[in-house]
């Protein structure tokens, strides 16, 4: 299981600030755990293709090919607009 | 030192942390951004922060050492705001402090540019037709690949 | 708003000044330089720092109109000291608010920048042995050239 | 006449803080000032021939080459050292 968190614009879309995932085998690349969230339809599927989508595994940004291992935690966000 | 707070800030506080290290530093800037007037539309009532607990934390933390390996600066305090913020509020500061102002500008104003593109705030402007999450701006990102060069 | 005052000032009351124009504005930021602690060179006990009435004012206003040319600033206020200083004490101030960080960071180093090199100020140092005038650094000068490109 | 300010080290060296000072004609350059106070000997040969020596006319700081003329405020000095 990993923990995925949905910021900003993307909980709104969801619907959805948390949830527990099962990887579907031991380890997942970020891509896999997006065709899997993809899959469940919009808005889901439209969420996961935006190219725009960020992703920190552990609290750090990182590259679609990066691999998740279970009890990580996965955060999803848009590009950032503090300051 | 490094805060993400709702409360509002003191900059002069900041600005005495930052004195304290004088006489070894010779040079203090500071930058404070502030909610504008919502590009002069009048139906924004309120501007929302969110940001992602830890995280943002980790990445502040993160600059500041990339900025203490770029310029020899002595202390940096930054403090950002989140949660609900009305127009002319403190947002965001930025404190350096060094023994010459060219380290204590460039690194400012590099943490602030990294600070605007890495680090996981977000802002929503609030309408009384309904919320409306900012759009990232593609010049905030052009500023801060300047530094890579 | 130019001053060339013996007394100290206050950083907050400066800040508050250039806050006053939000929410028109969305960023400030200031630069203060103190007396380091003389190169570590012990026998230093103060430094003293004269100018040229009336040229200096006249000076600082022509560099806030061609930063006003260059940046749209809203605000600047400058403040230099004269007299006798010790060791931390606040020598300078540059203030500037702006709509935009990079505008306000921008104007911000340019003043400092041309102040080194162009305001008639000077220093002297005191020492046990006799009084010695600061040397002007070529470094300085070559920051200021840096804005003509 | 003119009025000459003399500032900082110059001030020191020269002991003299200000003069008035007759231009030759009617109208003189500050090279010709110049050439006129280094006949004093020294110190004031040995500051007048410094290249780093700045002058302003009425407060503006003007090349050597630029023209003085009756009830005008010219001030000598060195490389400033504020800020």
């Amino acid at each position: 299981m990993v923990k995925i968190l949905y910021f900003a614009r993307l909980r709104d879309q969801l619907s959805c600030a948390e949830e527990q995932f099962e990887l579907a085998v031991g380890k997942s690349s970020i891509d896999e755990i997006k065709r899997q969230l993809a899959a469940r339809g919009d808005p889901w599927s439209e969420v996961m293709q935006d190219m725009n989508l960020l992703v920190a595994v552990n609290q750090v940004i990182v590259e679609p090919t990066a691999i998740v291992e279970p009890g990580d935690e996965v955060g999803f966000f848009p590009p950032v607009t503090g300051g | 030192m490094i805060k993400v707070q709702q409360e509002d800030f003191s900059l002069a506080s900041e600005y005495e942390a930052l004195w304290a290290d004088a006489p070894k530093i010779g040079a203090i800037v500071t930058f404070t951004g502030l909610v504008r007037d919502f590009n002069a539309d009048e139906s924004v009532t309120g501007l929302f922060l969110e940001h992602y607990p830890g995280m943002t934390e980790k990445v502040l933390a993160q600059l500041v050492e990339d900025a203490k390996k770029r310029w020899p600066i002595i202390n940096v305090r930054i403090i950002h705001r989140i949660g609900e913020l009305k127009a002319s509020d403190q947002i965001v500061f930025v404190g350096v402090n060094s023994e010459h102002r060219e380290a204590a500008f460039a690194a400012c104003e590099f943490l602030m540019d990294f600070l605007k593109t890495k680090a996981p705030f977000w802002k929503k402007e609030q309408r009384q037709s309904g919320d409306t999450w900012v759009e990232a701006k593609a010049t905030d990102q052009e500023r801060a690949t300047r530094w890579q060069s």
